[in-house]
Protein backbone atom coordinates (compact mmCIF):
# COMPACT_ATOMS: atom_id res chain seq x y z
CA UNK A 1 0.00 0.00 0.00
CA UNK A 2 1.17 3.63 -1.07
CA UNK A 3 0.03 6.89 0.00
CA UNK A 4 0.72 10.52 0.01
CA UNK A 5 -1.24 12.45 2.10
CA UNK A 6 -1.06 16.11 3.87
CA UNK A 7 -1.99 14.60 7.04
CA UNK A 8 0.31 13.66 10.26
CA UNK A 9 1.47 9.87 9.80
CA UNK A 10 -0.40 7.79 11.95
CA UNK A 11 2.86 5.45 13.11
CA UNK A 12 0.76 2.96 15.13
CA UNK A 13 -1.69 2.52 12.90
CA UNK A 14 0.83 1.38 9.85
CA UNK A 15 2.46 -0.80 12.44
CA UNK A 16 -0.80 -2.37 13.45
CA UNK A 17 -1.56 -3.02 9.95
CA UNK A 18 1.84 -4.59 8.51
CA UNK A 19 1.22 -6.94 11.50
CA UNK A 20 0.07 -10.06 10.63
CA UNK A 21 -0.15 -13.87 12.13
CA UNK A 22 2.13 -15.49 9.16
CA UNK A 23 4.63 -12.84 9.74
CA UNK A 24 7.48 -13.52 12.66
CA UNK A 25 8.97 -9.56 11.86
CA UNK A 26 7.91 -6.04 11.50
CA UNK A 27 10.43 -3.17 10.67
CA UNK A 28 8.79 0.36 10.66
CA UNK A 29 11.10 3.23 9.58
CA UNK A 30 9.91 6.55 10.15
CA UNK A 31 11.83 9.57 8.55
CA UNK A 32 11.08 12.91 10.20
CA UNK A 33 11.96 16.48 10.52
CA UNK A 34 15.71 17.21 12.78
CA UNK A 35 15.51 20.80 14.22
CA UNK A 36 19.37 21.47 13.27
CA UNK A 37 21.53 20.69 10.00
CA UNK A 38 24.77 21.69 11.54
CA UNK A 39 24.18 24.92 12.91
CA UNK A 40 21.40 25.86 11.00
CA UNK A 41 17.99 25.89 12.68
CA UNK A 42 14.86 24.86 10.79
CA UNK A 43 11.78 26.22 11.99
CA UNK A 44 9.73 23.83 9.79
CA UNK A 45 9.73 21.86 6.68
CA UNK A 46 7.39 21.89 3.17
CA UNK A 47 7.50 18.74 0.72
CA UNK A 48 5.63 18.95 -2.67
CA UNK A 49 5.34 16.50 -4.92
CA UNK A 50 4.71 15.62 -8.74
CA UNK A 51 2.11 13.68 -6.98
CA UNK A 52 0.79 11.12 -10.31
CA UNK A 53 4.36 9.98 -10.76
CA UNK A 54 5.09 10.04 -7.11
CA UNK A 55 2.31 7.45 -6.70
CA UNK A 56 3.50 5.64 -9.00
CA UNK A 57 7.04 5.56 -8.36
CA UNK A 58 6.18 4.03 -4.77
CA UNK A 59 4.27 1.25 -6.26
CA UNK A 60 7.04 0.02 -8.41
CA UNK A 61 9.05 0.34 -4.91
CA UNK A 62 6.94 -1.85 -3.48
CA UNK A 63 6.66 -4.26 -6.36
CA UNK A 64 10.36 -4.89 -6.73
CA UNK A 65 10.73 -5.16 -2.92
CA UNK A 66 8.18 -8.11 -2.50
CA UNK A 67 9.90 -9.85 -5.94
CA UNK A 68 13.22 -9.27 -3.83
CA UNK A 69 12.24 -10.00 -0.50
CA UNK A 70 9.58 -12.49 1.39
CA UNK A 71 7.71 -9.73 2.41
CA UNK A 72 3.82 -10.37 3.62
CA UNK A 73 2.81 -6.68 4.09
CA UNK A 74 4.12 -3.21 2.62
CA UNK A 75 3.20 0.15 3.35
CA UNK A 76 4.82 3.12 1.97
CA UNK A 77 3.67 6.75 2.85
CA UNK A 78 4.85 10.26 2.36
CA UNK A 79 3.85 13.69 4.24
CA UNK A 80 3.02 16.88 2.03
CA UNK A 81 2.60 20.22 2.62
CA UNK A 82 4.43 21.52 5.82
CA UNK A 83 5.98 18.92 8.61
CA UNK A 84 6.55 20.83 11.84
CA UNK A 85 9.62 19.78 13.81
CA UNK A 86 9.59 15.82 15.15
CA UNK A 87 7.12 14.83 12.84
CA UNK A 88 7.33 12.52 10.37
CA UNK A 89 7.61 12.93 6.78
CA UNK A 90 7.91 9.30 5.51
CA UNK A 91 7.34 6.06 6.85
CA UNK A 92 7.97 2.53 5.75
CA UNK A 93 6.79 -0.47 7.12
CA UNK A 94 7.24 -4.36 5.87
CA UNK A 95 6.53 -7.45 7.27
CA UNK A 96 8.62 -10.51 7.19
CA UNK A 97 8.52 -14.11 8.25
CA UNK A 98 12.26 -13.41 9.47
CA UNK A 99 13.92 -10.02 10.90
CA UNK A 100 16.88 -9.86 8.16
CA UNK A 101 14.69 -9.66 4.89
CA UNK A 102 12.88 -7.07 7.20
CA UNK A 103 15.87 -4.58 7.83
CA UNK A 104 17.06 -4.98 4.31
CA UNK A 105 13.81 -4.60 2.47
CA UNK A 106 13.07 -1.50 4.80
CA UNK A 107 16.23 0.24 4.47
CA UNK A 108 16.32 -0.68 0.67
CA UNK A 109 12.77 0.88 0.38
CA UNK A 110 14.15 4.03 1.91
CA UNK A 111 17.14 4.22 -0.43
CA UNK A 112 15.46 3.86 -2.98
CA UNK A 113 12.59 6.31 -2.51
CA UNK A 114 14.79 8.94 -1.29
CA UNK A 115 16.72 8.27 -4.96
CA UNK A 116 14.04 7.91 -7.14
CA UNK A 117 10.67 9.58 -6.20
CA UNK A 118 9.60 12.67 -6.79
CA UNK A 119 9.30 14.76 -3.87
CA UNK A 120 11.08 17.72 -2.72
CA UNK A 121 11.97 19.16 0.31
CA UNK A 122 11.99 22.77 1.16
CA UNK A 123 14.30 24.16 4.15
CA UNK A 124 12.57 26.98 6.11
CA UNK A 125 15.68 28.35 8.56
CA UNK A 126 15.11 30.23 11.84
CA UNK A 127 16.58 33.37 9.81
CA UNK A 128 13.52 33.77 7.89
CA UNK A 129 14.50 32.21 4.57
CA UNK A 130 14.28 29.08 2.77
CA UNK A 131 15.74 26.72 0.74
CA UNK A 132 15.17 24.38 -2.05
CA UNK A 133 16.89 20.95 -1.33
CA UNK A 134 18.47 19.47 -4.14
CA UNK A 135 21.41 16.97 -4.05
CA UNK A 136 23.88 17.12 -6.46
CA UNK A 137 22.23 19.95 -8.56
CA UNK A 138 24.91 22.11 -9.92
CA UNK A 139 24.49 25.66 -11.24
CA UNK A 140 25.90 26.06 -14.20
CA UNK A 141 25.91 29.63 -15.50
CA UNK A 142 28.06 29.55 -18.98
CA UNK A 143 25.82 28.73 -21.88
CA UNK A 144 26.91 25.22 -23.22
CA UNK A 145 26.17 23.22 -20.73
CA UNK A 146 23.10 21.05 -21.63
CA UNK A 147 23.23 17.30 -21.48
CA UNK B 1 4.23 19.95 -32.31
CA UNK B 2 3.55 21.68 -28.93
CA UNK B 3 4.95 19.98 -25.63
CA UNK B 4 3.99 21.30 -22.24
CA UNK B 5 6.76 20.68 -19.57
CA UNK B 6 5.40 20.22 -16.16
CA UNK B 7 7.82 22.33 -13.64
CA UNK B 8 8.52 21.79 -9.88
CA UNK B 9 10.12 23.28 -6.65
CA UNK B 10 13.56 25.35 -8.05
CA UNK B 11 12.64 25.04 -11.75
CA UNK B 12 9.18 26.23 -11.01
CA UNK B 13 10.36 29.27 -8.67
CA UNK B 14 13.39 30.03 -11.40
CA UNK B 15 10.94 29.81 -14.30
CA UNK B 16 8.12 31.44 -12.81
CA UNK B 17 5.47 29.38 -13.83
CA UNK B 18 4.40 25.87 -13.17
CA UNK B 19 4.36 24.80 -16.78
CA UNK B 20 5.71 25.71 -19.99
CA UNK B 21 4.69 25.11 -23.77
CA UNK B 22 7.48 24.60 -26.61
CA UNK B 23 6.93 24.52 -30.06
CA UNK B 24 8.85 21.76 -31.52
CA UNK B 25 9.38 19.91 -34.97
CA UNK B 26 9.00 16.51 -35.12
CA UNK B 27 10.86 13.99 -34.25
CA UNK B 28 10.79 15.03 -30.47
CA UNK B 29 13.39 14.18 -28.11
CA UNK B 30 13.66 14.73 -24.37
CA UNK B 31 16.91 15.87 -25.35
CA UNK B 32 15.19 18.31 -27.89
CA UNK B 33 12.67 19.65 -24.98
CA UNK B 34 15.81 19.79 -22.41
CA UNK B 35 17.68 22.42 -24.73
CA UNK B 36 14.38 24.11 -26.15
CA UNK B 37 13.63 24.67 -22.29
CA UNK B 38 16.82 26.37 -21.75
CA UNK B 39 16.36 28.63 -24.76
CA UNK B 40 13.23 29.43 -23.76
CA UNK B 41 13.55 30.25 -20.15
CA UNK B 42 17.34 31.42 -19.53
CA UNK B 43 16.66 31.39 -15.86
CA UNK B 44 16.27 27.54 -16.28
CA UNK B 45 19.17 27.00 -18.26
CA UNK B 46 21.93 26.91 -15.39
CA UNK B 47 20.23 23.90 -13.43
CA UNK B 48 19.06 22.01 -16.73
CA UNK B 49 21.77 19.82 -17.18
CA UNK B 50 21.09 18.57 -12.86
CA UNK B 51 17.11 17.61 -14.02
CA UNK B 52 15.60 14.45 -14.84
CA UNK B 53 13.02 14.65 -17.29
CA UNK B 54 9.56 11.80 -17.17
CA UNK B 55 7.40 11.10 -19.87
CA UNK B 56 4.25 9.91 -18.38
CA UNK B 57 5.43 9.37 -15.15
CA UNK B 58 8.24 7.34 -16.22
CA UNK B 59 11.79 8.84 -16.42
CA UNK B 60 13.25 9.24 -19.88
CA UNK B 61 16.74 10.50 -20.82
CA UNK B 62 17.49 12.42 -24.10
CA UNK B 63 16.86 9.83 -26.54
CA UNK B 64 12.75 8.96 -25.82
CA UNK B 65 10.63 10.47 -28.03
CA UNK B 66 7.79 12.43 -26.90
CA UNK B 67 4.08 12.34 -28.84
CA UNK B 68 1.57 15.49 -28.10
CA UNK B 69 -0.30 14.25 -26.14
CA UNK B 70 2.63 12.91 -23.52
CA UNK B 71 2.58 14.30 -20.37
CA UNK B 72 6.10 15.46 -19.89
CA UNK B 73 7.60 17.24 -15.91
CA UNK B 74 11.13 18.51 -15.53
CA UNK B 75 12.54 17.31 -12.06
CA UNK B 76 15.15 18.83 -10.61
CA UNK B 77 16.96 16.51 -7.86
CA UNK B 78 14.45 14.94 -5.37
CA UNK B 79 14.80 15.30 -1.85
CA UNK B 80 11.54 13.01 -0.27
CA UNK B 81 12.20 11.11 2.92
CA UNK C 1 15.75 2.53 28.75
CA UNK C 2 15.04 -1.48 29.01
CA UNK C 3 11.80 -3.09 30.23
CA UNK C 4 10.71 -6.56 30.69
CA UNK C 5 7.05 -6.60 31.16
CA UNK C 6 3.95 -9.07 31.25
CA UNK C 7 1.78 -6.49 29.68
CA UNK C 8 1.29 -5.97 25.70
CA UNK C 9 3.55 -3.99 24.25
CA UNK C 10 2.67 -0.65 23.12
CA UNK C 11 4.31 0.20 19.60
CA UNK C 12 3.00 3.33 19.25
CA UNK C 13 4.01 4.67 23.07
CA UNK C 14 7.44 3.25 22.11
CA UNK C 15 7.94 4.66 18.60
CA UNK C 16 6.47 8.32 20.40
CA UNK C 17 9.53 7.59 22.85
CA UNK C 18 12.43 7.49 20.70
CA UNK C 19 11.01 10.48 18.32
CA UNK C 20 13.12 13.59 19.08
CA UNK C 21 13.63 16.64 17.21
CA UNK C 22 17.50 16.00 17.01
CA UNK C 23 17.01 13.12 15.40
CA UNK C 24 15.51 12.14 11.37
CA UNK C 25 15.55 8.54 11.81
CA UNK C 26 13.70 6.07 13.81
CA UNK C 27 13.80 2.86 13.75
CA UNK C 28 11.27 0.04 15.37
CA UNK C 29 11.41 -3.59 15.61
CA UNK C 30 8.85 -6.06 16.65
CA UNK C 31 9.06 -9.78 17.05
CA UNK C 32 5.71 -10.95 16.73
CA UNK C 33 4.53 -14.56 17.57
CA UNK C 34 3.92 -16.15 13.90
CA UNK C 35 1.13 -19.06 13.70
CA UNK C 36 3.24 -21.34 11.47
CA UNK C 37 6.47 -22.90 12.02
CA UNK C 38 6.93 -24.87 8.52
CA UNK C 39 3.58 -26.97 8.91
CA UNK C 40 3.38 -27.07 12.45
CA UNK C 41 1.04 -24.75 14.39
CA UNK C 42 1.52 -22.86 17.07
CA UNK C 43 -1.60 -22.07 19.25
CA UNK C 44 0.22 -19.55 21.69
CA UNK C 45 3.77 -19.07 22.88
CA UNK C 46 5.02 -18.22 26.52
CA UNK C 47 8.30 -16.46 27.80
CA UNK C 48 10.07 -17.13 30.67
CA UNK C 49 13.27 -15.04 31.41
CA UNK C 50 16.17 -14.93 34.07
CA UNK C 51 15.19 -11.15 35.07
CA UNK C 52 17.83 -9.79 36.50
CA UNK C 53 20.41 -10.90 34.30
CA UNK C 54 17.55 -10.52 31.39
CA UNK C 55 18.10 -6.44 32.35
CA UNK C 56 21.49 -6.43 32.80
CA UNK C 57 22.39 -7.56 30.02
CA UNK C 58 19.53 -5.61 27.69
CA UNK C 59 21.33 -2.70 29.45
CA UNK C 60 24.60 -3.81 28.26
CA UNK C 61 23.18 -4.34 24.82
CA UNK C 62 21.98 -0.51 25.05
CA UNK C 63 25.11 0.85 26.38
CA UNK C 64 27.20 -1.08 24.18
CA UNK C 65 25.37 0.23 20.77
CA UNK C 66 25.50 3.66 22.15
CA UNK C 67 29.11 3.50 22.10
CA UNK C 68 29.21 2.49 18.66
CA UNK C 69 25.95 4.28 16.74
CA UNK C 70 25.19 8.07 17.81
CA UNK C 71 21.92 6.96 18.92
CA UNK C 72 20.21 9.67 20.61
CA UNK C 73 17.09 7.23 22.14
CA UNK C 74 17.25 3.63 22.32
CA UNK C 75 14.39 1.66 24.09
CA UNK C 76 14.41 -2.50 24.08
CA UNK C 77 11.54 -4.33 25.60
CA UNK C 78 10.82 -8.02 26.21
CA UNK C 79 7.46 -9.23 27.30
CA UNK C 80 6.81 -12.71 29.11
CA UNK C 81 4.71 -15.04 29.88
CA UNK C 82 2.15 -15.90 27.18
CA UNK C 83 2.21 -13.92 24.24
CA UNK C 84 -0.88 -15.14 21.78
CA UNK C 85 -0.55 -15.41 17.72
CA UNK C 86 -0.11 -11.97 16.20
CA UNK C 87 1.17 -9.90 19.06
CA UNK C 88 5.15 -8.75 19.86
CA UNK C 89 7.34 -10.03 22.06
CA UNK C 90 10.01 -7.93 21.43
CA UNK C 91 10.62 -4.74 20.76
CA UNK C 92 13.70 -2.44 19.81
CA UNK C 93 13.51 1.11 18.77
CA UNK C 94 15.94 3.55 18.44
CA UNK C 95 16.50 6.72 17.19
CA UNK C 96 19.93 8.47 14.89
CA UNK C 97 20.54 11.49 13.13
CA UNK C 98 20.67 9.80 9.99
CA UNK C 99 18.95 6.13 8.49
CA UNK C 100 21.92 4.16 8.06
CA UNK C 101 22.91 4.03 11.34
CA UNK C 102 19.46 3.53 13.16
CA UNK C 103 18.87 0.43 10.54
CA UNK C 104 22.22 -0.97 11.66
CA UNK C 105 21.78 -0.52 15.40
CA UNK C 106 18.10 -2.06 15.28
CA UNK C 107 19.43 -4.97 13.64
CA UNK C 108 22.78 -5.30 15.87
CA UNK C 109 20.92 -5.07 18.89
CA UNK C 110 18.14 -7.83 17.68
CA UNK C 111 20.86 -9.90 16.94
CA UNK C 112 22.62 -9.51 20.51
CA UNK C 113 19.52 -9.75 22.60
CA UNK C 114 18.37 -13.07 20.42
CA UNK C 115 22.17 -14.20 21.40
CA UNK C 116 22.72 -12.97 24.54
CA UNK C 117 19.79 -12.11 26.96
CA UNK C 118 18.07 -15.14 28.85
CA UNK C 119 14.73 -15.55 27.90
CA UNK C 120 13.07 -18.88 27.39
CA UNK C 121 10.52 -19.25 24.74
CA UNK C 122 7.79 -22.01 24.61
CA UNK C 123 6.05 -23.25 22.17
CA UNK C 124 2.72 -24.24 22.19
CA UNK C 125 1.75 -26.66 19.65
CA UNK C 126 -1.86 -27.28 17.98
CA UNK C 127 -1.73 -30.77 18.68
CA UNK C 128 -1.54 -29.84 22.84
CA UNK C 129 2.29 -30.87 23.06
CA UNK C 130 4.65 -28.27 24.59
CA UNK C 131 8.67 -27.72 23.23
CA UNK C 132 11.12 -25.34 24.38
CA UNK C 133 13.05 -23.77 21.96
CA UNK C 134 16.78 -23.95 22.20
CA UNK C 135 18.27 -23.24 19.69
CA UNK C 136 21.70 -25.59 19.11
CA UNK C 137 20.92 -28.09 22.31
CA UNK C 138 22.49 -31.16 22.00
CA UNK C 139 21.25 -34.11 24.31
CA UNK C 140 23.94 -36.23 24.61
CA UNK C 141 22.64 -39.76 26.22
CA UNK C 142 26.32 -40.87 26.79
CA UNK C 143 28.33 -40.21 30.52
CA UNK C 144 31.46 -38.57 29.69
CA UNK C 145 30.16 -35.62 27.79
CA UNK C 146 30.54 -32.71 30.35
CA UNK C 147 32.39 -29.15 28.87
CA UNK D 1 30.63 -24.83 50.60
CA UNK D 2 27.37 -24.84 49.41
CA UNK D 3 26.81 -23.77 46.39
CA UNK D 4 23.10 -22.97 44.99
CA UNK D 5 22.59 -23.08 41.61
CA UNK D 6 18.83 -22.15 39.50
CA UNK D 7 18.01 -23.74 36.74
CA UNK D 8 15.70 -22.57 34.04
CA UNK D 9 13.63 -23.78 31.10
CA UNK D 10 14.28 -27.13 30.14
CA UNK D 11 16.96 -27.54 32.72
CA UNK D 12 14.08 -26.72 35.02
CA UNK D 13 11.60 -29.53 33.64
CA UNK D 14 14.27 -32.12 33.52
CA UNK D 15 15.44 -31.56 37.42
CA UNK D 16 11.90 -30.76 38.15
CA UNK D 17 12.67 -28.25 40.58
CA UNK D 18 14.08 -24.50 40.08
CA UNK D 19 17.07 -25.11 42.31
CA UNK D 20 19.76 -27.32 43.21
CA UNK D 21 22.28 -26.71 45.88
CA UNK D 22 25.52 -28.76 45.57
CA UNK D 23 28.49 -29.05 48.64
CA UNK D 24 31.54 -28.92 46.82
CA UNK D 25 35.28 -28.37 48.09
CA UNK D 26 37.18 -24.65 47.84
CA UNK D 27 37.90 -23.73 45.23
CA UNK D 28 35.12 -23.90 43.67
CA UNK D 29 34.66 -22.89 39.45
CA UNK D 30 31.94 -23.23 37.51
CA UNK D 31 33.62 -26.18 35.49
CA UNK D 32 33.13 -28.22 39.11
CA UNK D 33 29.68 -27.07 39.56
CA UNK D 34 28.97 -28.45 35.99
CA UNK D 35 30.19 -31.43 36.67
CA UNK D 36 28.69 -31.86 40.03
CA UNK D 37 25.42 -30.61 39.11
CA UNK D 38 25.32 -33.69 36.26
CA UNK D 39 26.23 -35.60 39.31
CA UNK D 40 23.60 -34.80 41.35
CA UNK D 41 20.64 -34.35 38.60
CA UNK D 42 21.25 -37.47 36.46
CA UNK D 43 18.61 -35.99 33.98
CA UNK D 44 20.26 -32.78 33.68
CA UNK D 45 23.46 -34.26 32.45
CA UNK D 46 22.50 -34.72 28.42
CA UNK D 47 22.12 -31.15 28.15
CA UNK D 48 24.65 -29.40 30.71
CA UNK D 49 27.12 -29.49 27.82
CA UNK D 50 25.22 -27.33 25.96
CA UNK D 51 24.36 -24.71 28.86
CA UNK D 52 26.00 -21.44 29.97
CA UNK D 53 26.05 -20.32 32.89
CA UNK D 54 26.13 -17.16 35.14
CA UNK D 55 27.45 -16.15 37.85
CA UNK D 56 26.22 -12.80 39.47
CA UNK D 57 24.09 -12.30 36.26
CA UNK D 58 27.36 -12.57 33.82
CA UNK D 59 28.13 -14.88 31.49
CA UNK D 60 31.17 -17.31 33.28
CA UNK D 61 33.12 -19.84 31.60
CA UNK D 62 34.44 -23.17 33.44
CA UNK D 63 37.59 -21.51 34.90
CA UNK D 64 35.92 -18.75 37.05
CA UNK D 65 36.09 -18.89 40.56
CA UNK D 66 32.80 -19.18 42.74
CA UNK D 67 31.70 -17.53 46.76
CA UNK D 68 29.76 -19.32 48.55
CA UNK D 69 27.47 -15.55 48.23
CA UNK D 70 27.67 -15.58 44.18
CA UNK D 71 24.39 -16.24 42.24
CA UNK D 72 24.81 -18.99 40.28
CA UNK D 73 22.75 -20.18 36.93
CA UNK D 74 22.79 -22.58 34.36
CA UNK D 75 21.19 -21.02 31.33
CA UNK D 76 20.06 -23.66 28.06
CA UNK D 77 20.42 -21.93 24.83
CA UNK D 78 18.48 -18.88 25.02
CA UNK D 79 15.00 -18.24 22.12
CA UNK D 80 14.14 -15.06 23.84
CA UNK D 81 13.01 -12.03 20.87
Amino acid sequence: MVELTQQPIDAAAITQSVTSPTSGAVVLFLGTTRQFTDAKETVTLTYTAYAPMATSEMEKLETQAKARWPIDRCVLVHRLGEVPIGEASVAVAVSTPHRRDAFEAASWLMDRLKELVPVWKKEHWASGSTDWVHPGLVQREDENTLQ
Amino acid sequence: MIIRVKLFAVAQDLAGCEEVSLELKEPVTVGAIRQSLGQRCAALQPVLASCAFAVNNEYADNSVEVQETDEVACLPPVSGG
